[in-house]
């Protein structure tokens, strides 16, 4: 009984150990390169998105889409984007 | 204090029940999976834009006619650039191009001619890179890896044809491509020199798709936009701040958060019915009998019955975590990933930097712990007032 | 009406608390009407079973409350970047007519509950349930307070206006300005310090003397001047800065949340402090908290002592 | 030193009937005496001895151990009288088939505040007396009858008792066994425990084993 209540306690205690090393690790890890690259090609386009494979143009760009585009692109495009989806920046604004 | 012996038995019991308490961890420890990866994959796009933000230019200003965006007359920009604080203001040409007869939409964006003489200040980002002739070229193409694939699938690979919106054709040769590091930026992207995109779109000379201006001091970010939009009352002006409130809105920590939390809540309570509705198997109460009778308290069985559910709702925890963090960061959420990318025929491929975010993690320990101990007391105390004396008959 | 994640597991945590607390009190009102241990009918033996149901949920209460505690704390900081004017959780709070009030009352129902628990671990030792019934007419108070604060958390969060300016804790706590804060601060640091680590003497001294009435009113006033003491002394040697004032900025990141081992010593302290005053008024009944009031209390005095040291070490000079 | 007065039990049935079970019991106890308790099965035997043990609370009456009642207190302190002076035996033995023989044996200690180190000292000279030693970690349901029956007395005597309920102890013991248990008994009479021993099986009271011996029929009890 005792050895076997004590490797529970253990498998727990490793599994926290494993995921602090884990939180640590990850939170240390920095892509210094990948991170410059991005940079520049961003200077470089210009266009803040990021490309997350969507249909519509609209999409492609929320940042700098506004309403009419997705009104331009398919109307019924707003029941399945609920409106909030696009950046419409307008509201955001107050 | 506490005494350990009880903390053995509870821990012993639930090692020889293991098949009826594994359920209960495995479908725990799923959900406290699936709410991290879900939350580390949105906090980890979110902070890739968060990051692209700092190196855009500041400001975006289109003009709007009737609701829609048009194109912005050129000499805006020269106006826009006398405004004090304004280091620089570029028209730009950029639009999206559908290859004909397919589904594919590709970005096109039309950059200085120049650029192939002032490519070195981009060099990190652009691969197969033939320099040598590269100046020389006017009708030169970069394309995003996703892009360029496809296009290689239209037998389009050092050169590509587009036709221009009156239907000539126009002929691109390709000075590099993107490195896959950036894929996440430039996947459909085609950039091609100014001209070339005039040329596709048709946009008039004195006209461009919008402005961009540059901004040093972000203090003066508000100011200028106030002074743009009084200069020229018809056009939108879209920050940098404005994206970053818009990415915040559309990751959504809140309403994300919120749906999933109440998704967990509703999952625990469904889980504890499934485990606690199932009443107490004979054996354990003959079990729980014997031990009132060798002289164990209903304080006794109540402490080991608390000590099993909180053991079995950490491990469920911890485990969970665990297998969230692998599965995002170690292999790229191979599944779950899908949630995030749409359907496209250009495969996006994303790359998630790490993103831990502590706030999370408390609240789903407090969203899930205390459910599961306030839910595990009446059935304890159900366990505990089993009569020893029928039981043992 | 403002729902961030931090509010929605509040929500969560204090709904299952409100259920359970309901069970428990119809538990509790039927055992302090019919409880009658001595006759040995089957319905007597039905409320004897039900005891230990309604003392396992309020155990649960007490640690849930213990975690919810802070945790409003925290939502209210998270908070503060959507209300114009509060830097931390202060101006959160003072955003709302109710949110001080709800504070203390959330604090108020931890001594409470807490001491129902001592008071329930005194009962199980008696062999006659002597305190049976108070203990479930004392609990049915809680109760009562268990739903007050509820509905003071439900009107804190309803009328919380997030375009009104507030005022944080530049002037809610300088000696100045009219608020409650202000005016608590009107006594300066030349009596409010000493006469701190004179409760803190006169409280140490009833500990070690195991006397409970001295004890408990010396720790209750420690509660008072410590919190005080945080606020206008201390925490100014925190942040390294005279006019910065404030009880939570203590609880982030850049402080080490140096206000998570603080606070609950104080409380923690102060509470084993009255508890024998508590039990002596409710069930006359000694018991002796005093060996962990002593070690909670020293903890706090000697890390909150700390920062005005290490800082006259340092620089040579008072703030 | 045990004293039953005036011991009634009725109980309503599933289908609401009120079953007499015990009626005006009434018997003294005196300290290390051996009681026998003969009766058909079925009589109320086992209900008594759960009275004396506080597992059941009589309808009626009071059941006092050293002048002290023991049928109206709060579960911890019956539960504590049970784990400090009692050891029960039981006929169907009722040990908790997946836990090993120590375990099983050192079930009443796990509530007391005696360190791990204190129980090993106490369980293996039983474990050596009773012939258990290396069987210590196997399963108990891996055991024979008889191997099982030394395991049920081994926790009976376990927390050092002065009192031993055996309800029908030998109830499916074959001869070889029932004169095994007959010697352990002698083994009690020399602990100086006092034994309340219930069974239906004569051939107890032929041995003079046993200083008194009642006779209890549909819970009537009597002192032939």
């Amino acid at each position: 009984m005792h050895e076997l209540s004590k490797r529970m306690l253990l498998v727990l205690a490793i599994l926290a150990l494993l995921t602090a090393a884990e939180i640590m690790a990850l939170s240390m890890r920095q892509y210094p390169e990948q991170r410059l690259a991005r940079n520049q090609v961003i200077d470089l386009i210009g266009l803040p998105d990021l490309y997350l494979g969507y249909g519509s143009t609209w999409l492609r760009h929320p940042g700098l889409a506004t309403l009419s585009t997705v009104i331009s692109e398919d109307g019924t495009l707003l029941d399945y984007y609920p409106g909030s989806f696009v950046i419409s920046l307008e509201s955001m604004v107050r | 204090m506490i005494n350990t012996k009880l903390l053995e038995y509870a821990l012993h019991s639930i090692r020889r029940r293991f098949w009826q308490r594994g359920v209960v961890v495995l479908i725990f420890s799923l959900l406290v999976f699936l709410l991290i990866s879900v939350f580390s994959i949105a906090g980890s796009l979110r902070g890739e834009l968060l990051n692209n933000l700092s190196s855009l230019p500041e400001i975006f200003v289109q003009k709007i006619q009737g609701g829609r965006q048009v194109d912005i007359p050129i000499d805006h920009a020269f106006e826009i650039a006398s405004i004090a604080g304004v280091a620089e203001t570029q028209p730009r040409v950029w639009g999206y191009y559908i290859l004909p007869g397919t589904d594919v939409i590709l970005t096109i964006i039309g950059v200085d001619p120049e650029l192939p003489a002032t490519i070195k200040k981009y060099e990190q980002s652009i691969a197969h890179l033939d320099i040598k002739d590269a100046a020389s070229q006017s009708s030169f193409f970069i394309a995003g890896e996703g892009a360029a694939k496809l296009l290689k699938q239209y037998g389009y690979e050092a050169t590509l044809n587009l036709y221009s919106h009156q239907g000539k054709q126009i002929v691109l040769s390709r000075l590099g491509l993107f490195i896959s590091d950036v894929r996440m930026e430039t996947n459909d992207v085609i950039l091609v020199s100014e001209n070339s995109a005039r040329e596709l779109f048709g946009t008039h000379p004195y006209k461009a798709t919008d402005i961009v201006v540059r901004i040093p001091n972000p203090n003066e970010l508000e100011t200028v936009k106030q002074k743009i939009q009084f200069m020229f009352p018809d056009t939108r002006i879209v920050s940098t701040s404005d994206l970053k409130a818009a990415y915040d809105h559309i990751f959504n920590y809140r309403s994300g958060v919120f749906l999933a939390l109440l998704m967990t809540t509703f999952m625990s309570f469904f889980t504890l019915v499934i485990d606690k509705g199932s009443g107490i198997s004979l054996d354990e109460r003959r079990e729980i009998g014997i031990m009132k009778a060798v002289g164990w308290s209903i304080n006794n069985i109540l402490t080991i019955k608390l000590y099993e559910s909180l053991y079995i709702v950490l491990l469920s925890y911890v485990t969970g975590l665990l297998a969230a963090y692998i599965f995002v960061f170690e292999f790229g959420a191979p599944l779950i990933i899908e949630l995030f990318t749409g359907a496209s025929r250009l495969k996006p491929e994303l790359t998630l930097t790490p993103y831990i975010d502590v706030k999370l993690l408390v609240l789903s320990f407090l969203a899930i712990v205390p459910l599961y101990i306030f839910a595990s007391i009446i059935p304890a105390w159900r366990a505990s007032m089993i009569d020893a004396d029928e039981v043992m008959r | 009406m403002m729902l961030t994640p931090e509010f929605i597991v509040l929500l969560i945590i204090e709904s299952v608390v409100l259920l359970f607390s309901t069970i428990a009190a119809f538990f509790a009102s039927r055992l302090a009407i019919q409880f009658a241990p001595q006759e040995p009918s089957a319905h007597q033996y039905k409320l004897l079973s039900q005891t230990y149901l309604t003392s396992s949920i309020i155990q649960v209460i007490l640690f849930a409350k213990l975690a919810s505690f802070p945790l409003f704390i925290f939502a209210a900081d998270g908070l503060s970047g959507f209300i114009p004017g509060a830097m931390c959780a202060v101006g959160v709070i003072n955003a709302s007519s109710h949110g001080p009030l709800l504070l203390l009352l959330k604090l108020f129902m931890l001594y409470f509950i807490g001491s129902w628990i001592v008071i329930n671990k005194v009962d199980g030792t008696t062999i006659d349930y002597r305190y049976t019934i108070r203990k479930y007419k004392l609990y049915l108070i809680i109760y009562v307070g268990l739903i007050l604060e509820v509905i003071f958390t439900g009107l804190y969060l309803f009328d919380l206006d997030l375009d009104a300016i507030v005022s944080c804790c530049g002037t809610v706590f300088n000696p100045l300005s009219s608020t409650l804060g202000g005016r608590l601060l009107h006594i300066p640091n030349t009596i409010l310090l000493p006469s701190f680590y004179l409760t803190f003497l006169i409280g140490l001294y009833a500990a070690f003397r195991k006397e409970p009435i001295v004890s408990g009113i010396a720790h209750s006033l420690f509660l008072v001047l410590g919190l005080l003491t945080i606020i206008s002394f201390f925490s100014t040697y925190v942040y390294q800065l005279p006019s910065h004032q404030c009880p939570f900025c203590l609880l982030q990141k850049e402080y080490l949340y140096m206000g998570y081992l603080l606070y609950p010593a104080l409380i923690a302290g102060t509470f084993f402090g009255m508890i024998p005053l508590i039990l002596k008024l409710l069930i006359n009944h000694t018991v002796d908290s005093y060996r962990l009031a002593i070690i909670f209390n020293s903890l706090f005095v000697l890390v909150a002592s700390a920062y005005p040291l290490f800082y006259f070490l340092r620089n040579g000079v008072w703030l | 030193m045990i004293s039953l007065k005036k011991i009634n039990l009725n109980v309503t049935d599933r289908a609401g009937r009120h079953i007499m079970i015990l009626k005006d019991i009434e018997f003294e106890i005196a300290s290390k005496e051996f009681v026998l308790l003969l009766g058909p099965s079925g009589s109320g035997k086992s209900s008594l001895l759960s009275i004396i043990a506080g597992l059941v609370r009589p309808t009626s009456g009071r059941v006092e151990i050293d002048g002290k009642s023991i049928s109206q207190i709060p579960d911890q302190f019956s539960a504590a009288m049970r784990r400090e002076r009692i050891g029960f035996i039981f006929q169907k033995f009722n040990l908790i088939p997946d836990l090993s023989v120590v375990d099983n044996i050192t079930l009443p200690l796990y509530p007391t505040d005696l360190t791990r180190e204190a129980i090993t000292e106490r369980v293996n000279p039983l474990l050596a007396s009773l012939e258990l030693s290396d069987m210590a970690d196997q399963q108990v349901n891996l055991l024979s009858g008889g191997e099982q029956q030394r395991v049920a007395i081994a926790r009976a005597l376990i927390n050092k008792p002065d009192i031993i309920l055996a309800d029908e102890p030998t109830a499916n013991l074959d001869e070889d066994l029932f004169q095994e248990f007959l010697s352990i008994l002698d083994r009690l009479k020399s602990l100086g425990v006092t034994l309340i021993l219930s069974s239906h099986d004569q051939r107890f009271s032929e041995l003079d084993l046993f200083q008194s011996v009642y006779h209890l029929k549909k819970g009537v009890l009597s002192h032939p």
